[in-house]
């Protein structure tokens, strides 16, 4: 079914947040840090002491909590891009479907299924 | 005069780059989803195209929030692919036309969209994975290239319909540069993907064979879509949509359907493909 | 709902910057020009503004040629003041307001302009100098800024049309912003000048002088021109008149001119200064 | 007299180099250099070896001679624009009027004098 477009209600789509103005405010720090991470050495200097580098970043508490626990949803409401986000998962090798996995609470393998199921 | 021979529109994940480059192509996973591609490059082959304009969207690379254009046009004698932080190889920069290059952009500056005039730009996955697809040797790739760059990171993104209006201007431009070149366009990006938030890994394929179908003959009715339901029906990257919405509007009213080709999954991601030429 | 109390045009180079640093308000030289101030110095002061929109175009600080926005609007909770490479203090920054900038950003978007959105953004002597001549001490300084800048740069440059357009929907957003705050804009820059070429020193006071009435009362008809005849009439630099075009743009059709001043030269420029009250 | 709108002829404006995408192509390397002079430490390098700054930008002959001869015209023909030629001509403590005296071959009094009279 396609809402009108007349409507505009923008009304909440469950389990998705709009990277709008709003969370751009609350998460340019963390979104900063994560972009530096293109960089190898950014990533070299990130591990070698992650609070230093959060530090450097001015990141708040609850951003620091969500990247020492590498939680995606959290990360996200802290004002993370799944652009950015990406690139900080990378660090530790894990791809799309794995933080896919994470974040709806399923294994690696559950959730690759719930994917090939899609194109039933 | 410039002719405008066709556009692709192609999926663009890093996967795909990362399969490439550790030479997956032919494996189980993998095989459905590359074998879709030998006819674009069969057409490619009988039609040379002189010039690539390849429409994506930046994932973090080139530009942060520090600026995001809604729109950025490429005006660079090379562009260079670089280090996106996991690991794909970085490939060898890309030839551009910038001469051209300013020729779209004061055409379409005249023309009231206000774009942003790049004259380095980096190019990431979405740019270089769908010419890696084209051209897997690159000493075959005998193009220059146009990068046009759509906001997909930061809302509000452009709108479907301004997409779409934008991509009536680019065609334009194409059809007035003087010179007798052969111009493609790539689209990059889609189908439907979520890669954010509990509603990670939705796919649409409801929506997604609509968009194969109506961006063919009827895109303005995918153009009415807002974005808030381009994100409802395609999940919060399939908004790459617009990639393919701004070519459509760059072909000819009229075009023929070459060839076109689905499948899921690839990563998270459902991966279309679509060939049209335009029709003389 | 947010009001606009009406908006100032004013010369901002960096000659003045200089002459407030150093203390020469007094001497021969620059009296008959900051002698324009007082009254909308005064102006303000009654109005007591809480946001002052401020309208003007980098000179090479913010943004380089790599990437040259055609209009960009600030989102930051500060802006930075830097060193422009001639010697000026660096002022401190100024505090903004990111979410009434949001809102503009969204509301623009929304009418089809192709903003560059700036979570940074360092503010050149356009932006500091005509704050520096309202607000001379900046402890009675109590507004907040949201910078809105236009490329004068890189041709092509957004026609004056396009800038009256954008104004518009600049004052269509800021009267539909919901919090009860009172906005003043700033348009910087202009008049008639031409810093290079063996035209350099160009000054047209005629055309100066037409724009000082026209804006008032009749902007399309300055609006109509083109980039072209707008370099032609005011010189190379002189095209800072888009500034004065967007403001106007944002005010209300009905305005009431309370004070002008127009001087010759302030270093190579023709100064004009303008104050308009939006009719109630 | 004022040129019609829809003539759009973008005749020549005597004196005048518009800064175009053409322009822009040519000068790229040289606008850069010049950018970086926003920044002391690099208007510093400049002054301590002019001639490795200009080769670090990777600049012409054309534009190493304009620079070497502080030629504000010569610039202009290889591609400067007078926005980061203005921060060039900077660390020599050279202002608008300067180079405006230079580029009409006046003097600095002249230059001034020509300024005023547009008043009249
Ligand atoms: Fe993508
Ligand atoms: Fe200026």
């Amino acid at each position: 079914m396609f809402v009108s477009q007349h409507t505009q209600d923008n009304h909440e789509i469950p389990g998705t947040t709009i990277f709008d103005g709003e969370m751009a405010m609350r998460g340019y720090q963390l979104n900063k840090m994560c972009y530096s991470f293109n960089e190898a050495e950014n990533r070299d200097a990130f591990l070698a002491d992650e609070d230093a580098y959060c530090e450097r970043f001015g990141l708040d508490e609850e951003q620091r909590d969500a990247i020492r626990n590498r939680n995606v949803l959290s990360l996200i409401k802290a004002g993370g891009n799944v652009y950015y986000l990406a690139k900080f998962a990378g660090i530790f090798g894990l791809n799309v479907q794995d933080i896919g996995a994470q974040q709806t609470g399923m294994t690696v393998d559950e959730f690759k299924t719930k994917l090939e199921s899609a194109g039933d | 005069m410039a002719t405008i021979l066709g556009g692709i529109c192609t999926s663009h994940i890093p996967a795909i780059g990362a399969a490439i480059a550790r030479g997956a192509q032919d494996d189980d996973y993998w095989k459905p989803f590359f074998d879709g591609y030998p006819p674009a490059r069969d057409w490619l082959r009988s039609v040379q195209p002189d010039i690539a304009v390849v429409i994506y969207n930046d994932h973090g690379l080139n530009f942060f929030l520090d600026a995001i254009p809604t729109f950025a046009i490429g005006a660079a004698h090379q562009y260079h692919n670089a280090d996106e932080g996991w690991g794909l190889p970085t490939l060898d920069p890309y030839p551009g036309d910038p001469a051209f290059s300013w020729h779209i952009i004061n055409s379409v500056v005249e023309d009231e969209f206000d774009v942003t005039m790049c004259q380095e730009m980096r190019v990431d996955h979405a740019f270089t994975v769908p010419l890696s697809l084209m051209w897997p040797d690159r000493s075959e790739m005998h193009i220059k290239t146009i990068p046009i760059e759509i906001n997909t990171v930061q809302h509000p993104l452009p709108s479907p319909k301004r997409c779409y209006a934008f991509g009536q201007a680019i065609g334009r431009a194409l059809a007035a540069y003087p010179k007798d070149l052969k111009v493609v366009l790539l689209a990059t990006g889609g189908l439907s993907h979520q890669l954010d938030g509990k509603r990670a890994g939705f796919i649409n394929k409801e929506f997604d064979l609509r968009c194969m179908t109506e961006i063919v003959d009827s895109p303005e009715a995918l153009a009415a879509l807002s974005t808030h339901e381009l994100v409802e029906l395609a999940g919060t990257q399939g908004v790459e949509l617009m990639m393919w919405l701004t070519m459509r509007g760059a072909l000819g009213s009229q075009v023929r359907q070459v060839h076109s080709h689905y499948h899921i999954p690839v990563s998270n991601t459902a991966a279309g493909l679509l060939l049209l030429e335009n029709a003389a």
